[in-house]
């Protein structure tokens, strides 16, 4: 206890003393800081252990802080001409602001369980990168270096989607093929949201990337507000997970109010068996598809391709166990730091945050009806009966929609399994997202 | 130099974008049926392609899958003793 | 059916207005274009549906490959300088026979299990290379990255050996050290092939990179090739992992051939147990020696020697046991896609690619036969009776060279076991390609 | 035999022919490579056999040893405007001696255990980084090629920092806090030898680079060395390895001379069982402390607290893994041998290295006195007792330095297990060392 | 324009050092203390929060301790026979 | 200025380069013959050096052989009987 009331008295006094001497001193350090870099290392100059407590507390983040005029900088991967002395807002309330934004998305991670994966390592980025100071979102800061190496460059989405693509089972889909077109209506939510986004006042480009939210993709998402819109990255992407991580939140209401008991009670078929070489061509098949009609979605449908390819050949088991496992785990940890250097303050808390994130739950309720809606009709005209729950799962949020209406399904039905039949349009949305992806980037290329 | 009405030039794009997912989608499910059938004809179900050469680094999954599978057969066993 | 009739009619009809539109107005959309690049984000001029269409159009896959003269660009992961406008083979026929070469690999790795772990990367990577406006193997696709990232500067074909050696054992050639020459002589494969090409009328420089397919060795292949003639690199890669694949079709006849029923009935002698020590010692020896008499291999000795001697220390199982596993697995699809790129058809398809591989396929036959020879030689002179086939695995190509040796005596004497006995040529032949390689360097320095 | 010796005679008259003319030709021969490099592939001269060994003799390590005029350049990741020609002494003995350091390295790691995971990748990379004409820590070779990717930008120790957190157990620190003020006062070994190394002649900026070798902490060591004196990176990361390894040599003297046998007898109480939300919200605390009091250790702390709130928080536990095998095994092999690459003689043979083994000694030794002594005040003010050792464990060195003090405990007191009670100053050690090592960069922004 | 004496400012860089790092643990053993008193009030042992969300990559790990524990039972249960 | 020719230089080249090769691999074998003999003078076999170091990441496969081993010797135990 003493020990302790020693230490800090004589901490104290050093503080207090800087302070004093803080008023009166300050132009005159900050002058000197400056010439200092001027010519590096230049000839020491002694300094009193005040004047060492004072430039000390000059580098405390309370300092930075409380000081929203001490011309810190912002930051940026791309180095400065993107960067700009912080306004007062950003340098201060707006950190604690984004900070309090961040504990947010630990609780819904962490406690709720919403998809942590990708929302803890965003957060966590986020906080990094509100941290004064220290620059971690600059070119040579852990974030920025990570945003160079592969977010820049769209090389993590693309490997993200590779090992998705590894863990990816095309049976379902094979077995039923066209409950694909369900994956299709689900589209809707991306299209009728663009023309929400325009109604709202963005540009069509902007508003095109912030459509994307709703194909409930996370690296597609990415990719595009990467090719598209840059700046609203760390907005889409945080609004793109955090509704897919509120599927089982934002879709049974929909799917209640869109179907009747009678409807969500139907019982579907036992799927074929599906023959090892459909599954094995069948990524050649789409990838033959996208060449030949949009090229611009290849990065994402070829990748995904490869991926799957890779597993289902049956001969490199040990690349494709890799794609599934330690690359796609260190992709994701670094795609999580390296989207979250754009949780930065200066960069999230613009107003087309707020948009882009009523825009993203509209997109979603607006794909998510589409699919049912458009299940509905399949119902009537097919020969085989059609549960239009699944077409909910057309909004893709692989596998978490496809779970939510067979537990729906399930509730309305005790026993009626519809896992399986979900998964169909769910994997259909992926490639039904990314082809959507490719039409808004052949407009804008 | 009319203005451009933005809402209507995005509704364009939702008529080419839909358009465009839906012609890829059904062009695909019909590719899927066609190729089922013609799998169906020429690789019935009997006659698997195996793939030829063993696979390095399968041994230990084969193996902890062997394993597994004998641990059950002994513990099913053992409970019903 | 009848919703999909429907949606197909409108699709048609956007379509077939296009076409007819497209007659007349190309050249102005093709002007407007370049107009857009000038300047970002110009204000957005309206267009009709179907000049949208017409537009989309112009961007599909079909329309890259039926317009021959669109003033599509070649990609290159250097950028730039190093890209031209595509004739009109490179844009059409030549994709599609590039194509289906791809095709081909995808059936000799899955069918007949020819070294997919590295064929498979590389096929697909091929097949990504040669989709129409998508650039992904330029500097800002995704292939091109990852060749900046580890082709072009040879990290991936060292991290590759690193993990080779990590994974290899020297003691069937430290219990038998002479037996090292015979992968010495199987190295007459790259150098007569030098010599062939030579007469083929490569240049010097060009036929060194060719020649060195007759080292059996991926990783070596692709390091000398991206030294001496990295434009050839796709083909070389492509040509040394084929004949590798190949090695249980193309050795057999050869070592039949040149021995007589005795000389492959030839027993060998049980090998003497090895010391800890001597395998621990092995790898820092061979490095000492590289450097002091070659030191242009020391890159590829050097990593090489570095897993070996991670594996032998015993006391980092856990980075060796990286180095055998994730890493190598990572690297290995990065390796093949990246080295893919160059399957692109403007690389691949000249006339020198098939000088590459009729000549890749005589330094394989010259290696092996090189190799059995010295055996027999060395039978002739030694007190213990050597199996000449075990020369045939000099040729390294390991450890597929050793196992058909095996299989081949196994053949003539049912029980005669020769495998460990094959093995020290087998790994002397990585060591002696690596020489080989160094050598080449040296005069091309 | 007589094969070998047909060979080596061949050989040798060869070489010996070379060596001959080698007086007569050697400036010819010189001139000659010089205008070769000037143009790319000239048209080819001709060369005889003797002049062609003669060229190779020229790129033999041999030579490059023996002529130490030769006018070979010095190897620098940063390129050529950090290179030089090399003296007499660095191309020829320098190495030797380097060499020699190496193997006493290997020796050191294999045979008697200290701390191999890092010292063998680092001695491996100066066994590399001192090979003659290799360059391979030039821009362009493997070593290079490692260091800036990862080392120049201080990427690598972030990432093993990130690992080393989700690898830690805060909980004894938690079931005991006021044990952290033990890793507080050890830190006085970075202090103390900050003053010895200024006594030694260094400048200020360099001696602080070095005395946090006191921090017995890596990738701390690594971090600031490459803000603060990069030219002594390779020195300070060697002595900071090395010293961690010595830990069981150098701690048990210093502790048993300043406690008195009773004092070593000590035993302490159980500890309280930690709450997890205790562990989940620690490492957020640590954080947002460091943000407020010094944002220049966030990098560092930041790093280490995301590694350890990923573990902590049991949500993503694939990506814990990860970071805690092949993420951070990979990251390991490429520090090591990124590290290695300043082993070069020119790097490492210079006086500085000799006074950075010296006050890394002392900085040891200081630091575990510090510990000891505020231990043994500690003990007298507490009410619960407090064994004297467990302050050696607050130079952290995890969790050697706690395995140690358990070790010297039990023999003082059969059955007196200290380890968990010493785990507490253990990790409080390196987040010390942490904040010690913001106020020095904070102090030299 | 006197010189400066190198060790004097060295041991005021100690000064400030160690007075910063003993600030920093200080406090943070306060918030310790702190922290773990109200987890305590609010959240007592009874009631651990635990994670919603099945993790992914677990089941695998989870399998295999499962196995090891069954082969030790069995192991023990062949011994003791 | 005679033209070259470039086949008399590769196989110029070619007589290097194999010379060189056998040249490496000669003092290799030499280097191994004269190692294995220092080594067994001594190191003879019956004090291996080991490892001091308890190695991270071991116990793991340690365990998964023991595992294995167990298993191993149930299922033959199984068959046996
Ligand atoms: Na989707
Ligand atoms: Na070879
Ligand atoms: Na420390």
């Amino acid at each position: 206890m003493k020990i302790k009331q020693f230490f800090l008295s004589i901490l104290f006094t050093l503080v207090t003393m800087s302070s004093i001497s803080l008023a009166t001193e300050e132009t005159k350090v900050h002058h000197e800081t400056q010439q200092e870099q001027n010519s590096q290392k230049e000839p020491y100059k002694s300094k009193t252990l005040s004047q060492l407590a004072s430039s000390f507390w000059e580098t405390t983040g309370i300092n930075a802080i409380l000081d929203t005029h001490d011309g810190e900088m912002t930051s940026d991967p791309a180095g400065e001409a993107k960067e700009h002395v912080m306004g007062a807002f950003e340098s201060s309330l707006g950190r604690i602001i984004m900070i309090g934004i961040v504990f947010l998305l630990f609780y819904l991670a962490i406690a709720k369980g919403f998809e942590p994966l990708l929302l803890l390592p965003i957060a966590f980025g986020g906080l990094l990168a509100n941290i004064p100071l220290a620059h971690m979102a600059g070119p040579e800061g852990m974030l920025g270096v990570i945003y160079n190496m592969g977010i820049a460059n769209e090389f993590f989405p693309l490997l993200i989607f590779m090992g998705v693509g590894a863990m990816t089972d095309f049976g379902p889909l094979l077995a039923n093929p066209k409950t694909a077109l369900l994956g299709g209506a689900a589209q809707f939510g991306i299209f009728g949201s663009l023309v929400g986004a325009v109604a709202l006042g963005f540009d069509l480009q902007d508003a095109s990337a912030i459509s994307i939210i709703g194909g409930a993709d996370g690296p597609t998402s990415i990719f595009i507000a990467n090719r598209l819109a840059p700046d609203m990255l760390g907005a889409i992407a945080v609004a793109a997970y955090s509704y897919m991580a509120l599927v089982p939140v934002i879709q049974p209401p929909i799917m209640r109010a869109l179907t009747t008991k009678e409807e969500r009670q139907i019982k579907m078929g036992v799927q074929r068996k599906v023959h090892r070489l459909e599954k094995l061509f069948f990524p050649i098949v789409v990838l033959m598809l996208s060449i030949l009609i949009l090229p611009e979605s290849t990065p994402l449908i070829g990748a995904f391709s490869f991926g799957n390819f890779a597993k289902e050949s049956g001969v490199i088991d040990r690349l494709s166990d890799t794609m599934q496992n330690s690359l796609i785990n260190i992709v994701t940890i670094f795609l999580g730091l390296g989207v979250g250097s754009k949780l930065a303050a200066d960069k999230f808390l613009v107003l087309e945050s707020l948009g882009i994130m009523i825009i993203g739950l509209i997109a979603f309720g607006a794909g998510t009806a589409a699919g049912v809606l458009m299940a509905k009709i399949m119902n009537k005209f097919s020969k085989e009966p059609i549960n239009p729950l699944i077409g909910a799962a057309g909004v893709s949020a692989v596998p978490m929609a496809a779970r939510v209406v067979s537990k729906v399904g399930a509730e309305e039905r005790p026993g009626n399994v519809l896992l399986m039949h979900a998964m169909g349009p769910n994997v259909a949305g992926v490639i039904g997202s990314a082809v959507a992806a490719g039409v808004l980037l052949s407009i804008f290329k | 130099m009319t203005e451009v009405n933005y809402i209507v030039e995005a509704l364009k794009f939702m008529v080419l974008g839909m358009g465009v997912v839906f012609l890829f989608l059904i062009v695909l499910v019909q590719l899927i049926k066609l190729q089922a059938s013609l799998i169906q004809k020429y690789f019935p179900e009997k006659t698997p392609i195996t793939p030829t050469m063993p696979k390095i680094g399968d041994d230990i999954e084969e193996e902890q899958r062997r394993v597994a599978a004998i641990i059950a057969a002994i513990s099913e066993y053992s409970k019903n003793k």
